[in-house]
């Protein structure tokens, strides 16, 4: 199935919470609201159009203003992909948690959760993954500053610092 | 035993409202556990032998190959790419320069993309040998391992003189190879190739059909492909459930589409379909067909120079891409942003690993602690690439 | 019934096929090599440790740029006007005083990126691996090749030049502005 | 008592002027000083031989270096380097049970050499209920690891001590059942008189009596004592790839040391027993070759006893804790109870 006609049937579906198609890019992608994605991702697993039963990937981005949810889905019996994307505002960055749909979200989205500060809603379990649990701060933000020190071990060496300033 | 009042709560938690139950046994598995393969924690709740719950931590390795990827230039990752799995480093340098030659429109050379492939699946092979002993070793058997390492020493024999380097090669390049094989070298692989298959059915005497072994693996954390596809495993940990998909035939990238090669599935022929055994036969049977793929590009490989389109400077147009290809622990993706700048504003990597680990909570209720250690073991978790 | 026996009769028979494998290994060499005593020949392509032959580099900070791990550095100063600090073996003019070339392999990743963009073909991977220390400040390797006074003569050359180089713009400043 | 005082007495005649009791007590401390030593000696030689057989069945050399040829002192030095270890107890631990174990693991594994017969006149002590001694004392060593694996407090101790009572408690049935077709057949417990009733040539060792039924007696023995030893596949007290390494994981320098010189000399000892019940003890296979004295043919025959152990430990994965109880429960022991019946019914209707 092209990218437009899962465009089309999803926007039958959902109007508003489907905001754009991009197809002019390498792969495209569908761009959706965040507080519907489980709903679209629900449709897009269950339809029988769709049967995107697999979630190659799910990746959190910082894109400045805005933190952005990419999901990559494949389907196995249909072989066919598309991209999804979702924004959310640095201030309030809650997307719905799709974890329920495909387990493999779970761990993907605790990561999004760790090094971007993504919110997922409804996540059973969200706790930090990578980082240790009383980590502050969430690196893969652009203006991700990090501590000086952790528990008393040196995270920044004062020699590097100095570097970078004067670079 | 004073019980650990700590214990995150999680939903894999089985609720047992057995009135005669007694007090559960609370066991941290690791970091620093021999068969944990690396650094990784499980928690497990038993009951005497029994785990009730195994919850995995992951983060001890974790080196933030992602923010350090934010202040490379797209050449410079690659040494990093090689870290993530570094028992198949090649495999993850080809992803990460496949990923970035369809981004920036790059073409490669014929011979540069043979000698890939030759060095992706001698790695696979390797790493399916590092597999096979260390998964003898969860079971209590030594020997294995060591003639798995006698003949992966070779493999890495032939890498060292091919990038220079054993385990952490940086040898394909975005836009080609890092050198052109060395003279005789191809022979030297092909050489490798008849001494190597017979070795498969050593194994086989010795291990994969081992009564012993077969009673250990047979039967134990089995995965039905529909919870194997959505926890999103792959790679032989989802071919072992029966489901026929390997990226080199379903998605061809590189120029796998030129070989001729079966995929392996698992047919549950010594218990249930799924089950830690065919997840390891699986493996034990791809390195047979691995062979067969070096030897057919052994014999078509062109000449040319492999090195003449390699950039100088690699120059990447804004966009972005999702790239994946078939790891030996499965489907390597690399999500990358490149807002056109000499450093990829992101780059996200799907680790195979990672997915497969992740299902560990839901196979583990119900197995006994040495079973446990079986079916962790036939995920084949590397944990570098894991945590990243 | 049947399939007890089948099973005692499989494991007694598997056990021996294993058994068999293991003492055929027992007569057959051993593939150690016993490291001190015997060396294999490493291959030429062999990344071990940096060298760098310092009466070839023109001091271009290449291999600086593209290190991943920032494990070289290097301090240049300008050679005057009228001195001739020679050529290097292919035939490049030596435009710098490399007075620092410090390679830390404590940091080094051995990935090998520093010795393909360099024009005189100066830094190289050799394949010695041998140089373990006690002391990991042992591990940061010093190739220039000037002596310290040397350096502070130097230094305080450049200091004065630029020093003179300044003087020069603040009396042109004027100039223009007029 | 008796045939030691009297062997003591042929080696050297003038021990008979010394006072009854402290001639006694002297030949009693030098006996066991001999056999503490043979047992020291044997297990470093023993642990030397483990590396290297497991060594040239993986196509490796083992310890090359120490002492000159083969490194054969390899574990000299290791044993050496254990004892100035630093001796390390758990903070938590139960301090006097802890230094206890593994001397008690030790002097359980050494007190069976009491009733081996050595040769026709060298037995330490040849008691009339000899098996059932062995029986019964090797059997002790399993207290001590549970001691240790509890006095540890640690959970993978205490899972390989738990492992540890269960298993060796299954497995000495199949182990008593196996010897008591012995029994039957010489119809005696001591040790010298089960060897004395295999007297003749290779034939008349239990082992090839009735045949097939005592061959198989003696491997539901063979593999019984595996489990005895806790030795692969048997080895779940200590399985490194589960329980880091079991009941002894919190030990450390010479109390470690303790627990490993005891795995090697029971691994001699189950493999003497099952040459004095099964191979003919001291006794020659043939009879010109009688001029070899008897501790020759007893330590050859255990000797190439304790090299299949080892072969079966470089060659088998390891059971599982419920499938080991199917060894036992299910196959060795209901073979045995049906060896004991026909060996019984074959001795009655020869007699």
């Amino acid at each position: 199935m092209e990218a437009k006609d899962i465009y089309q049937k999803l926007k039958d579906r959902f109007q508003d919470a489907i905001l754009e198609l991009n197809d002019e890019v390498l792969q495209p992608y569908i761009k959706v609201t965040a507080d519907q994605v489980d709903e679209i991702a629900e449709m897009l697993r269950d339809d029988d159009a769709f049967q995107f039963d697999y979630l190659m990937s799910l990746s959190g981005l910082d894109l400045g203003e805005n933190l952005g949810v990419v999901y990559h889905l494949y389907s196995m019996k249909l072989n066919h992909k598309i991209v999804l994307k979702t924004e959310v505002p640095k201030e309030k960055p809650d997307v719905k948690t799709v974890c329920h749909i495909w387990r493999t979200a779970d761990w993907h989205e605790r990561e999004a959760y760790d090094l971007l500060g993504i919110n997922f809603l409804n996540h059973p379990d969200l706790r930090r993954i990578l980082l240790p649990e009383d980590w502050e701060g969430h690196p893969l933000r652009k203006d991700y500053q990090p501590p000086k020190s952790w528990h008393g071990i040196p995270v920044t060496l004062e020699k590097e610092e100095d570097e970078d300033g004067a670079k | 035993m004073a019980q650990n009042n700590n214990f995150p709560e999680t939903r894999y938690e089985l609720i047992n409202p057995d009135p005669l139950k007694t007090d559960e046994y609370i066991l941290n598995m690791g970091p620093q556990h021999p068969s944990t393969h690396g650094v990784l924690r499980v928690l497990l709740k038993t009951d005497g032998e029994i785990v009730e719950a195994a919850t995995p931590y992951i983060g001890y390795l974790h080196r933030t190959f992602e923010k350090h990827a934010e202040r490379m230039t797209w050449p410079q990752i690659v040494p990093y790419v090689d870290r993530m799995d570094y028992l198949a480093s090649m495999n993850n340098d080809l992803g990460y320069a496949l990923a970035v030659e369809k981004l920036a429109g790059i073409e490669v050379n014929e011979r540069a993309s043979y000698l890939r492939v030759i060095v992706a699946e001698l790695n696979r092979i390797a790493s399916h040998l590092v597999f096979l002993g260390t998964y003898g070793l969860d079971i209590g058997a030594f020997t294995p391992f060591l003639y798995a390492f006698r003949e992966r020493e070779r493999i890495i024999d032939l890498f060292e003189e091919i990038s220079g380097s054993r385990l952490l090669y940086n040898y394909i390049w975005i836009g080609g190879v890092a050198w052109d094989a060395p003279e005789g070298w191809l022979q030297k692989v092909a050489d490798f190739c008849d001494y190597f298959e017979p070795k498969i059915k050593e194994y086989n005497d010795l291990l994969s059909f081992n009564k012993i072994f077969i009673d250990r693996t047979a039967n134990v954390g089995v995965i039905p492909a529909d919870l194997a596809i959505n926890y999103g495993l792959s790679g032989p940990s989802l071919r072992g459930s029966g489901v026929k998909f390997d990226l080199r035939k379903n998605d061809p990238y590189c120029i796998y589409d030129r070989f001729d090669f079966d995929v392996i599935v698992g047919e549950g022929a010594k218990g249930t379909v799924g089950d830690s055994w065919d997840r390891y036969f699986v493996r034990v049977q791809e390195m047979r067909e691995s062979v067969k793929i070096v030897r057919q590009a052994l014999k078509d490989i062109p000449d040319g120079d492999p090195k003449e389109k390699v950039p100088r400077n690699v120059r990447v147009p804004a966009g972005e891409i999702y790239f994946r290809s078939e790891t030996p622990r499965g489907e390597l993706g690399y999500y990358i942003v490149s807002n056109g700048g000499k450093n990829p504003v992101r780059v996200k990597v799907r680790a195979p690993a990672f997915s497969n680990l992740s299902i560990l909570p839901a196979i583990a209720p119900g197995l006994m602690v040495a079973d446990l250690v079986a079916a962790l073991g036939s995920l084949d978790i590397v944990l570098g690439e894991i945590d990243r | 019934m049947r399939e007890y026996f089948k099973n005692i009769y499989e494991a007694v028979a598997t056990i021996l096929v294993g058994m068999w494998v293991t003492l055929r290994h027992l007569f057959v060499p051993a593939v150690t090599v016993q490291y001190p005593h015997e060396r294999e020949e490493l291959p030429p392509r062999s990344r071990m440790q940096l060298y760098v032959n310092i009466d070839d580099c023109i001091g271009c900070r290449q291999c600086e740029r593209a290190c991943p791990v920032d494990c070289i550095e290097i301090d240049l100063i300008k050679a005057g006007k009228d001195e001739d600090l020679g050529l290097t073996s292919n035939g490049k003019k030596k435009p710098f005083h490399v007075i620092r070339f410090d390679i830390d392999m404590a940091k080094c990743c051995f990935c090998n990126l520093c010795t393909f963009p360099c024009p005189t073909e100066c830094i190289y991977m050799t394949p010695n691996f041998e140089y373990a220390t006690e002391d990991r400040t042992n591990l940061n390797y010093h190739f220039a090749n000037y002596t310290p006074e040397q350096i502070e003569e130097l230094v305080k050359r450049e200091e004065e030049r630029k020093a003179a180089l300044a003087k020069a713009k603040e009396a042109k400043k004027p100039d223009q502005n007029a | 008592m008796e045939p030691l005082l009297k062997f003591a007495l042929d080696l050297i005649p003038g021990l008979s002027q010394l006072p009854h009791w402290l001639f006694v007590t002297l030949v009693a401390l030098v006996a066991a000083a001999v056999l503490f030593g043979f047992a020291s000696v044997f297990s470093l030689f023993a642990i030397w031989l483990e590396r290297k057989v497991s060594a040239h069945m993986q196509d490796r050399l083992g310890p090359m270096e120490i002492g000159g040829w083969h490194g054969w002192a390899q574990t000299i030095a290791d044993a050496l380097k254990l004892l100035m270890k630093e001796d390390i107890i758990p903070k938590e631990a139960d301090r006097p049970l802890f230094k206890m174990a593994p001397a008690i693991v030790f002097a359980a594994a050494l007190a069976s050499f009491a009733v081996i017969p050595w040769s026709r006149s060298f037995i330490p002590s040849d008691m009339n209920v000899g098996l059932l001694y062995i029986l019964s004392v090797s059997s002790l060593g399993v207290i001590a690891i549970l001691m240790g694996g509890w006095a540890s407090n640690n959970k993978w101790s205490l899972y390989g001590a738990m492992r540890s009572v269960s298993q060796i408690i299954s497995y000495e049935i199949p182990i008593s059942l196996s010897l008591i077709t012995v029994v039957l057949i010489s119809g005696t417990l001591s040790m010298q008189g089960i060897v004395h009733g295999q007297e003749g040539n290779l034939l008349s060792w239990n082992i090839f009596r009735y045949f097939p039924f005592m061959f198989v007696a003696f491997v539901i023995y063979f593999i019984a004592s595996l489990a005895e030893v806790n030795r692969t596949p048997f080895d779940l007290p200590e399985a490194e790839s589960e329980l880091v390494a079991g009941f002894h994981t919190e030990y450390s320098g010479m109390r470690f040391a303790f627990f490993f010189l005891a795995e090697y000399t029971n691994m001699f000892i189950v493999s003497a027993i099952s040459t004095v019940a099964f191979l003919g003890g001291w006794l020659p296979p043939f009879e010109f070759l009688s001029f070899i004295p008897g501790p020759f043919w007893l330590f050859g025959k255990a000797l190439f006893l304790v090299f299949v152990q080892m072969w079966l430990r470089w060659t088998l994965p390891r059971l599982r804790v419920d499938q080991l109880m199917y060894t036992s429960w299910k196959v060795l022991t209901p073979f045995s109870f049906a060896l004991i019946l026909i060996v019984s019914f074959w001795r009655v209707l020869t007699l």
